[in-house]
């Protein structure tokens, strides 16, 4: 299971970085998107990897997973949510203002 | 009574996992996108219907706990199913299928998808 | 035996999301790639009911019901979008 | 008053049943909570939910739940024929226009949901004036006898259900 | 403590001007003279004990971890220099008033003058090199708003910003020489450092803090090669040129060599790179004066010809050349502010200062002729003025002097420099003010005022007196400075004949062949006309231009906005210095036993891959991007329910949801494609890129996955006490709420914030402007299907949204104990709202909305926070959770906790949140020529149950 | 337990939301709430720089878990000091932003400026890894949100490459914290130095990683060369207050890599080393030269002001990278100047913008209302960025050098002289081309009323230098004591208690 989830997880950071390096806010977004999908993951990961053992107290449980790196990764997930939304509309908001959606802002390099 | 249930359970999930597999097999195997809309959206919701049964009764059986909240999912699924269904169709009428191959609606007023509360240039299909 | 009937059903719906993503990928219109994505959820939703069959647990009824309700939500939204551009309109 | 405290009578027997469910336990206490939430979420979602909906007979509606469970289970082993064993080419495919007498918008609703979920027939869109329903039907040799199971079996137990 | 008074008073000076200006240019002059009369006197009250021998201290501490302190003294050379300035700067005041015109704005000149005079006196009066450090700088910044001071001259920018540039590099070099002479004398002071004479010279770092304190005198006073800023210099006011460029700043570099004389001086380095570079400036800069029209360049480069020459002295590191050099900082000082102020005179009355254009004055201004004869002559060098005095003795130096073996070469040399010192100084004189009188001056001249003559008759009147009577009038003051400079008492015997000695046949040949030169002036002048040479200005331009220019093009080039290379430059770095940690430090391979791969998982796997290849792969279009991300979405939380984790697979799904929406409704107004754009090479770049970064992060948590931990993880704790200390079993959420309820805190405030921020664009966006603009003549892409609202939908979410409702109080309440909790209720809340707002539209949706979003993310932080403050009344510290169990018969036992009000804040900043982000955005729908609905559905039924519509 | 601890980050978290709740429609109110609240913070950091300067670091228990096991805050000279500056800085700027009508021009000013603070100063105030990462977030979004205030194209272009550029940060900062964890199984940073230091030679290269990952991530915030770019256009368009507030941002990045890499990485630790003061030296000397170019050629009094910060960033970097008492003492008081000679800057622009409505440096313009008093502004703060004296830049310029003497001594010198050459010069060729100009073109200054309030703010910002100047001694022998105190690094951790697992 882990090598799956390092794959993944490699796959995912190496395609959002890919597309970060676009040249439009758009696909940029989409890139942050799965880059903060790898870093959650990632961090969930690293709390090692368990199945069938929920952070759930009970008598019956046979042990519990790491319940530490799940809270992180919830207060990620909500943090990079609150993230992503305020980039999408700033996005909006240059596009509309600029006409364009281009990330690279050549024009503001001075004259 | 024992193996009566494990026996319901097992054909319960049986069927479920056969009917979830013919949905998705539809799916990928009918010919255009309007009959592709029959399989999935039928086939899965008695697939998952029979799997939330099956949980029901081996949760009673097992785990000695009647549990009904499987009855919501099933409930929201059938629910929402109709909706979906609509709203594919739609997508498939107003880009994929020319208004003459529909039949009319025999009143005066079109189809809620074709009636002209938007004037605007001609399709430019987005999404493909 | 239910064990068994488990593993089947099990495998019944990994292999359909399998389909599911073949759908997905192959389009060819919006509308197919919507309902693959729509129907992955259902087949998610149905993993989830057998895979808390198999734990014990009534942990995952609550993941079922958001699943449905999430596909749902986001299945109508990309339609609206298709069909209107805005889906809040 | 009571219409004002209970907008929508049914509504707050639903969500008392679903709160029951989901809290799995009949317990005093849940339900006394299940009553006030029961009160209170069809007070709060009133805006969203103009006008009152008439269910003339609750006991009907359970029958036609059942007979629609039975249509599901028994189209749905047609669809699997079809979808596993038809050749592609010999499914006959058919849109038709389904007139409708129902007026009230959770009726059509209803019955537009019975036509879709009961496999072989999906219901695609409504006339703009509400007083037809397009249903497109997998395969459907004879689409007039679809039509008319649709009127005959459903719409007129529904008829009879809502007011 | 008066010391540093006496340095501190022209700063206080400067104030005053500013002030005063509005009583009048008199009062302005006499209050800013006053305060330096006072320093002066000041000063002079120290006189008297400095003349014994005595050295006067001031010490406070400034910054004394660092060594840098305000420690003043004074000595015979302190005093020398600080007279001259303060004394000079009173005539330079004096001056000032009569020849700034009237639209010059003389409080700030006053202003400037002032603070310069300050520096200059803290630096002749420091005893820390560090404080010395300062003051050097500050004559810098000074001297730049001083020589800038006329800002509609450009010449005056370009001169002050030359000067600035220059003598602010030497400062910078100096500084670093300064900070090796500190460390190798272990202190900053002054008079620790000159007595540690025989450490410094033994040092290995000598050489460096040598060449770098060497560099900060010779810019500043204008020695070759950095003597080309100081003609440039000249646009300043002249009053400026007088002070600065010939009695005070330039001889700041002379002050500091012979300051540091008795720690620096007498080793071969210092003799080759002093002398030399005094002597070849020396020559240099005379020939160039002889050329020069422009009466202040004349002025200008003599005054670099005459700092070589002081240089020279001092590099030669003798006790005699010493007292020469001391002496002849005296007579530069007096007869060069007179001839400057002269010049200044001839410009004021005669409005030009071109030679070419002058001559026959002397009929016209008398009293400036006499003055500047006078002044001229003793710069000559022609007995008996005090110039001849001085440069006897240097000529007398440099005959004795040995260069590199040859000992001809500092005779010759020295004899060159003043044979071209005669030539110009005569040439001054000549054609200033002898010959006809013209009738084509630029203005017609004629004696000044005696308020603009005062000053330069006065210092002429020295420069006579200090010639006949040098012992009386100079003989003690150069005994105190001279004597400060070597370190031991001298006594200085200056007499005007000393024999047929060699100076005296130098002197001779000297003034005779600057008598032949002026003669034969105009020829040389043509061919020197004709001779290309390195014109500074062009150098300088030709240096500083092109630096400027390739520093814009290196600065903007690489900031150009180019976001993707910024990215490209930082995953490239972080990759190359994340591999450089691995690899340089151990490792060992980890031995947890991995979890065994299963069918479905794997095919969820597959399912994760596929989708996010395909996902790069056809990212172009973006509608179908937005979908596949929807699988992706899907799998990760499918996999966390899978891996054990409910609460994430709950959070992680529903975020999705809402993302998804987010994005839907910004690609409404953005393009449906992304054009191709990068290049082949682009695209492989950033291919192996972005593999790199993927291959690392997946190796870095294979290694972590497959590793125990070193150390018991604090989870433990969390596991343990989440029942009995935080009264809830699914610890995650006891977690969140409770153990880091204070990262919770910070998460809904996060949330809250993005709310408002997208809210707040949103209104700019709808101001008038180009988005407003574009918004309102907005046209859709492609025709839109009918039926905005269908009615199945809307007959659906009215079950739905009271559901919906139920289930999030259900999973709010279950979330201490269950998977759930506020924050997932908060989102379930949301996306049935959403719901709604699809069904029917935002505008009849809208409508309809009973409370503020903007209310409830405030409400819902203000809760959460007051959760927190809430403990402070139980006297625990912010957010102490408490819990109990309560029972109200007959209901069965229910529990309480204040964690619950906590996650009640967090439910409702996640509301509001959510939905004053989505509802923001579709306000610019509306804008873009929407219209709101007025009925729940569009469908016209024909008979409808209620009367709504 | 010191209450007074929180209280930096309650007062603001308490305020914004009352002012979007109560306040949303009246400026006149939001000013006056928010200005009460700058000001109370203000005393708030006045009491914990006193209880810092007489007592050792104190813990604050959230919730009253145990460290490790729940968050501390923990109030050090370090913070409190840091906490000081930046309510010190808020208040000028919110002044300014008052007097120039900035506020006005956007909504939610003073909720985000509020919001703004709060990241800050909990960020400053943690001692917790994952939770600065919390506060880290806190402070961008609000950063986001106050970068873009008033919004048009400009702003909003670069505000997309902002966001992004530090969304990959933050995600960044995700990765480090992650890989930290998963070594040392704790957050807090107090354990994490215990166990950083006895960590097994096997885990080693891990943390390496995570500790690069780290500096990387603080070197966003920073703009540290190769992670700068981000900054000349993110605060060139800024609004001018924001900008001068922005200040403060950059030095969380220096805040982070001084705790960070003196509590849990320092040199001293076996499975690191000196790596990291390899690294970053040469970083900062970079960033240092590359700032001076950009002052050099810089076409816009915006973009040379933000390549000033740059290059004190640089400079402060540079410093940082001695990882000695001498050298974080020298790097604190140029930190306390810098933070403050960028701000007056910054307004300085403003101001000028304002007046002339383009900070352009090339073309011509006609003069401006309050010319002189600008123009004599603009210069204290040029000398004062570029390090000449007689502000404070230099003394803590020299402090530097003086401190950074050893086996790099002729680098960090060469370049740090070298750069101050280059920024003289460029402040000098701005300065002339601003408010020098020809006669001939003189027209009537655009009459624009002298707002006293943005003037006092600016003029509050110069005191504060000239006092930074005149009581260096007494300052540097404190942040002496602040250094000495990070150096030792057993009373930080004394502080939290650390409590053993109950196992
Ligand atoms: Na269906
Ligand atoms: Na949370």
């Amino acid at each position: 299971m882990e090598i799956l989830v390092a794959s993944a997880v490699g796959t995912l950071t190496a395609a959002g970085i890919y597309l970060i390096l676009r040249m439009r806010t758009f696909p940029v977004i989409v890139g942050l998107a799965l880059l903060s999908y790898a870093v959650n993951v990632f961090i969930f990961a690293s709390g090692r990897l368990a199945v069938g053992l929920p952070p759930v107290l009970s008598k019956t449980a046979q042990g519990y997973t790491d319940p530490l790196t799940q809270a992180l990764v919830l207060t990620a997930i909500v943090i990079s949510f609150g993230m992503t939304a305020v980039i999408v509309m700033v996005a909006l908001g240059a596009f509309l203002e600029a006409g364009t959606d281009r990330m690279d802002s050549d024009d503001e390099a001075g004259q | 009574m024992d193996m009566a249930l494990e026996i319901l359970i097992s054909a319960l999930l049986v069927i479920a996992g056969t009917f979830g597999l013919i949905g998705s097999f539809g799916l990928l195997r009918l010919r255009d996108a309007v009959q592709r809309l029959h399989a999935p959206t039928k086939a899965t919701t008695v697939g998952v219907g029979a799997a939330l049964i099956a949980s029901v009764i081996d949760l009673y059986h097992y785990q000695d706990t009647l549990t009904w909240q499987e009855l919501l999912v099933a409930a929201f699924l059938f629910i929402t199913a109709p909706i979906t269904a609509l709203f594919l169709g739609k997508i498939h009428m107003h880009q994929s299928i020319p208004r003459e191959k529909l039949p009319d609606t025999g009143t005066k007023r079109d189809w809620a998808t074709f009636d002209p509360t938007f004037k605007g240039p001609e399709p430019k299909l987005p999404g493909d | 035996m239910i064990a068994l009937a488990l593993t089947y059903a099990l495998g019944c719906f990994g292999v359909a999301l399998l389909f599911n993503l073949v759908r997905l990928l192959q389009g060819p219109t919006i509308a197919d790639r919507i309902l693959a994505l729509d129907t992955m959820v259902i087949n998610m939703i149905a993993l989830i009911v057998l895979y808390g069959i198999r734990g014990g647990g009534t942990m995952t009824f609550e993941a079922a019901l958001l699943f449905a309700m999430t596909g749902f939500v986001s299945t109508v939204a990309y339609a609206k979008f298709v069909l209107r551009g805005n889906i809040i309109e | 008053m009571i219409r004002r405290l209970f907008p929508h009578p049914w509504l707050t027997v639903t969500l008392i049943v679903v709160w029951m469910l989901l809290v799995n336990k009949l317990a005093l206490g849940s339900l006394v909570f299940a009553v006030l939430l029961g009160i209170a979420i069809p007070l709060l979602v009133a805006p969203y939910w103009p006008g009152q909906t008439q269910l003339r007979s609750p006991l009907r509606l359970a029958a036609y739940v059942v007979l629609v469970i039975w249509d599901i289970i028994q189209a749905n082993l047609t669809v699997a024929r079809i979808v596993l064993f038809y050749p592609t080419d010999r499914i006959r495919s058919a849109w038709i226009a389904v007139p409708i007498e129902l007026t009230s918008p959770e009726a059509i609703s209803m019955l537009a949901g019975t036509i879709t979920l009961t496999p072989g027939t999906v219901v695609t869109d409504v006339s703009a004036c509400g007083r037809v329903l397009l249903v497109h039907c997998l395969h459907a040799p004879d689409p007039d006898a679809v039509r008319e199971e649709i009127k005959t079996r459903y719409e007129a137990r529904l008829k009879r259900i809502f007011a | 403590m008066s010391l540093a008074l006496i340095a501190a008073l022209p700063f206080l000076g400067a104030l005053l001007p500013g002030l005063m200006i509005r009583s009048g240019r008199t009062a302005c002059a006499v209050v800013t003279g006053s305060v330096t009369a006072l320093a002066l006197l000041m000063l002079g009250l120290h006189a008297p004990a400095v003349l014994r021998g005595e050295i006067v201290q001031t010490r406070i501490d400034w910054m004394p971890g660092l060594g840098l302190n305000a420690n003043f003294f004074l000595d015979g050379l302190g005093l020398l220099f600080a007279g001259l300035i303060l004394g000079i700067g009173l005539l330079i005041i004096l001056y000032a008033r009569f020849y700034l015109s009237r639209q010059d704005s003389m409080g700030q000149f006053y202003s400037y003058l002032m603070l310069f005079q300050g520096a200059m006196v803290g630096i002749v009066l420091s005893d820390n090199i560090l404080l010395l450090l300062v003051f050097w700088e500050l004559t810098s910044l000074s001297s730049f708003l001083l020589i800038g001071y006329w800002k509609h001259l450009p010449a005056g920018r370009q001169g002050a910003r030359m000067a600035l540039t220059v003598t602010g590099m030497g400062g910078l070099s100096m500084i670093a020489g300064m900070l090796i002479l500190g460390q190798i004398a272990g202190s900053y002071d002054l008079t620790v450092i000159l007595q540690a004479r025989d450490a410094i010279q033994a040092s290995e770092w000598y050489l460096p803090a040598l060449v770098l304190i060497l560099l900060g005198c010779f810019t500043k006073s204008a020695q070759f090669p950095f003597h080309f800023w100081l003609p440039h210099a000249m646009a300043a006011p002249t009053p400026v040129s007088a002070y600065l460029h010939s009695a005070t700043m330039v001889k700041a570099g002379l002050f500091l060599m012979a300051r540091m004389w008795p720690a620096l001086a007498g080793t071969p380095e210092w003799f080759y790179l002093v002398a030399t570079t005094g002597l070849v400036t020396m020559v240099v800069a005379a020939k160039i004066a002889l050329f020069k029209d422009d009466l202040k360049a004349l002025l200008a480069f003599s005054t670099v010809s005459h700092l070589g020459l002081i240089t020279m002295l001092l590099g030669f590191g003798t006790k005699s050349a010493a007292i020469a050099a001391i002496f002849h900082i005296i007579n530069h000082a007096t007869f060069k502010a007179a001839l400057f102020m002269t010049a200044g005179i001839v410009d004021h009355e005669a409005h030009t200062r071109d030679l070419k254009r002058l001559g026959g004055l002397r009929k016209l201004m008398p009293i400036p002729f006499t003055i500047g004869t006078v002044a001229a002559l003793s710069m000559a060098g022609i007995p008996p003025l005090n110039g001849f005095l001085s440069k006897e003795m240097m000529l007398e130096e440099a005959a004795h002097t040995v260069w590199s073996g040859q000992a001809w070469l500092m005779p010759v040399f020295a004899t060159l420099g003043a044979l071209f010192s005669v030539a110009y100084s005569l040439r001054f004189v000549a054609h200033t003010f002898l010959g006809p009188v013209r009738d084509d001056y630029p203005h017609r001249p004629h004696d000044p005022g005696f308020g603009m003559w005062a000053a330069p008759a006065f210092l002429a009147a020295l420069v006579v007196a200090i010639g006949l009577a040098p012992m009386p009038m100079a003989a003690w003051l150069v005994d105190a400075a001279a004597g400060a400079t070597i370190g031991e008492a001298v006594h200085a015997h200056i007499y005007h004949w000393h024999g047929l000695t060699p100076a005296l046949w130098m002197s001779v040949a000297a003034i005779g062949g600057g008598l032949v030169l002026l003669g034969l002036h105009a020829p040389l002048m043509r061919a020197w006309l004709a001779t290309p040479r390195p014109e500074a200005k062009r150098l300088f331009d030709g240096l500083v231009e092109p630096l400027a220019a390739f520093a814009r093009r290196l600065s903007s080039g690489l900031h150009d906005g180019a976001l993707s290379r910024y990215f490209a430059i930082a995953t490239f770095a972080i990759l190359a210095a994340g591999l450089y940690a691995f690899f340089s430090g151990g490792h060992s391979a980890g031995m947890r036993a991995p979890t065994p791969v299963e069918v479905v998982p794997a095919a969820g796997w597959l399912l994760l891959i596929v989708s996010t290849v395909t996902l790069v792969l056809f990212h172009h279009n973006r509608v179908v991007a937005l979908v596949v991300l929807g699988v992706v979405g899907l799998v990760v939380s499918m996999g966390f329910a899978y891996l054990s984790a409910p609460d994430l697979a709950l959070t992680q799904i529903l975020v999705e949801v809402a993302t998804v929406m987010l994005l839907l409704l910004a690609l409404n107004f953005l393009p449906k494609r992304t054009p191709m754009e990068s290049s082949a090479s682009r695209r492989f770049r950033d291919g192996i890129l972005s593999a790199g970064a993927g291959l690392g992060v997946g190796c870095l948590i294979y290694m972590m996955m497959t590793r125990d931990f070193a150390f018991s993880t604090i989870a433990d704790y969390h596991l343990a006490n989440a029942k009995t200390g935080g009264g809830g079993t699914n610890v995650v959420n006891v977690i969140l709420v409770d153990f880091r309820g204070y990262d919770t805190f910070g998460e809904i405030t996060v949330l809250g914030i993005a709310a408002l921020v997208i809210f707040a664009v949103t209104e700019t966006i709808l101001r008038p402007g180009p988005a407003n603009s574009r918004l309102l003549s907005w046209a859709q892409e492609h025709r839109h299907a009918g039926d905005r609202h269908p009615l199945m939908l809307v007959v659906a979410t009215r079950l739905m949204l009271p559901v919906a409702i139920v289930v999030g109080v259900y999973i709010f309440l279950r979330g201490h104990n269950m998977p759930g909790g506020g924050f997932i209720a908060g989102l379930v809340v949301a996306i049935a709202a959403l719901m709604q707002y699809m069904a029917s539209g935002f505008g009849w949706t809208a409508a309809r909305k009973r409370v503020e979003y903007h209310a409830l993310i405030a409400m819902g932080v203000l809760i959460a926070g007051a959760a927190g403050v809430g403990a402070w009344f139980a006297g625990r510290p912010f957010l102490t959770s408490d819990y109990g169990y309560v029972h109200l018969p007959p209901l069965e036992e229910f529990e309480l906790a204040t964690a619950m009000i906590f996650d009640t804040g967090v439910f409702l900043a996640v509301l509001g949140a959510v939905l004053l982000a989505l509802a923001s955005i579709s306000r610019i729908a509306v804008r873009a020529g929407e219209e709101g609905s007025s009925t729940p559905y569009d469908i016209d039924l024909p008979r409808d149950g209620f009367g709504d519509r | 337990m010191n209450h007074w601890i929180i209280a930096p980050v309650v007062l603001p978290a308490v305020i914004a939301p009352l002012i979007v709740l109560l306040m949303r429609h009246d400026l006149v109110l939001q000013r006056v709430f928010s200005l009460a609240a700058t000001v109370a913070l203000c005393g708030v950091a006045a009491v914990l720089l006193a209880t810092a300067a007489t007592n050792p670091p104190e813990a604050y228990f959230l919730g009253n878990w145990p460290a490790p096991f729940g968050i501390v805050l923990v109030l050090d000279r370090l913070a409190a000091m840091m906490v000081a500056l930046t309510a010190f800085l808020a208040l000028m700027v919110q002044l300014y932003a008052i007097g120039s009508g900035w506020d006005r021009r956007g909504q939610h000013f003073h909720a985000l400026f509020q919001f703004q603070l709060m990241g800050i100063c909990g960020a400053f105030l943690t001692g917790d890894a994952f939770n600065l990462f919390v506060f880290f977030e806190v402070l961008l979004i609000a950063s986001y949100g106050l970068m873009i205030h008033g919004g048009g194209r400009a702003r909003l272009r670069s505000g997309v490459q902002y966001v992004a550029y530090n969304l990959v940060g933050s995600t960044l900062f995700l990765f480090a914290l992650a890989t930290i964890y998963s070594v040392t199984g704790t957050l807090n940073m107090a354990d994490l130095a215990e166990r950083v230091a006895t960590l097994p030679e096997g885990e080693a290269a891990i943390l390496r990683v995570a500790g690069v990952l780290l500096l990387a991530v603080f070197a966003i915030k920073g703009a540290l060369v190769p992670f700068q770019f981000w900054l000349p256009g993110t605060y060139a368009s800024a609004p001018g207050p924001v900008a001068a507030l922005f200040a403060v941002m950059t030095k969380v990045g220096a805040y982070a890599v001084i705790r960070v890499f003196s509590l849990i990485f320092p040199p001293e630790t076996p499975a690191t080393g000196a790596f990291f003061a390899e690294l970053l030296l040469p970083a900062a000397l970079v960033t240092l030269a590359l700032g001076a170019v950009g002052v050099l050629g810089a076409a816009s009094l915006g973009r040379l002001v933000a390549f000033g910060a740059i290059a004190s960033m640089g400079t402060l970097f540079t410093a940082i990278s001695g990882f000695s008492p001498e050298t974080t003492a020298a790097a604190l008081f140029y930190l306390l100047h810098s933070t403050l000679a960028t701000a007056v800057l910054f307004l300085v622009a403003d101001l000028v913008l304002a007046r002339r409505g383009s900070e352009d440096l090339i073309q011509r313009r006609p003069p401006i209302a309050q010319e002189g008093l600008i123009a004599s502004l603009f210069f204290v703060g040029a000398i004062a960025l570029a390090g000449m004296p007689p502000l404070s830049g230099f003394l803590g310029k020299l402090q530097i050098l003086d401190a950074l003497r050893g086996p790099n001594m002729v680098a960090v010198w060469g370049t740090v002289l070298v750069t101050s050459l280059l920024m003289i010069v460029g402040f000098a060729r701005a300065g002339s081309l601003l408010f020098w100009k020809s006669h001939e073109t003189l027209m009537e200054a655009d009459p624009h009323e002298p707002d006293v309030l943005s003037f006092a703010a600016v003029g509050g910002l110069v005191a504060a230098l000239v006092a930074l100047t005149l009581a260096a001694g007494p300052v540097s022998s404190a942040l002496g004591s602040v250094a000495s105190e990070l150096a030792e690094r057993t009373p930080y951790i004394a502080a939290n208690r650390l409590t053993e697992q109950p196992q």
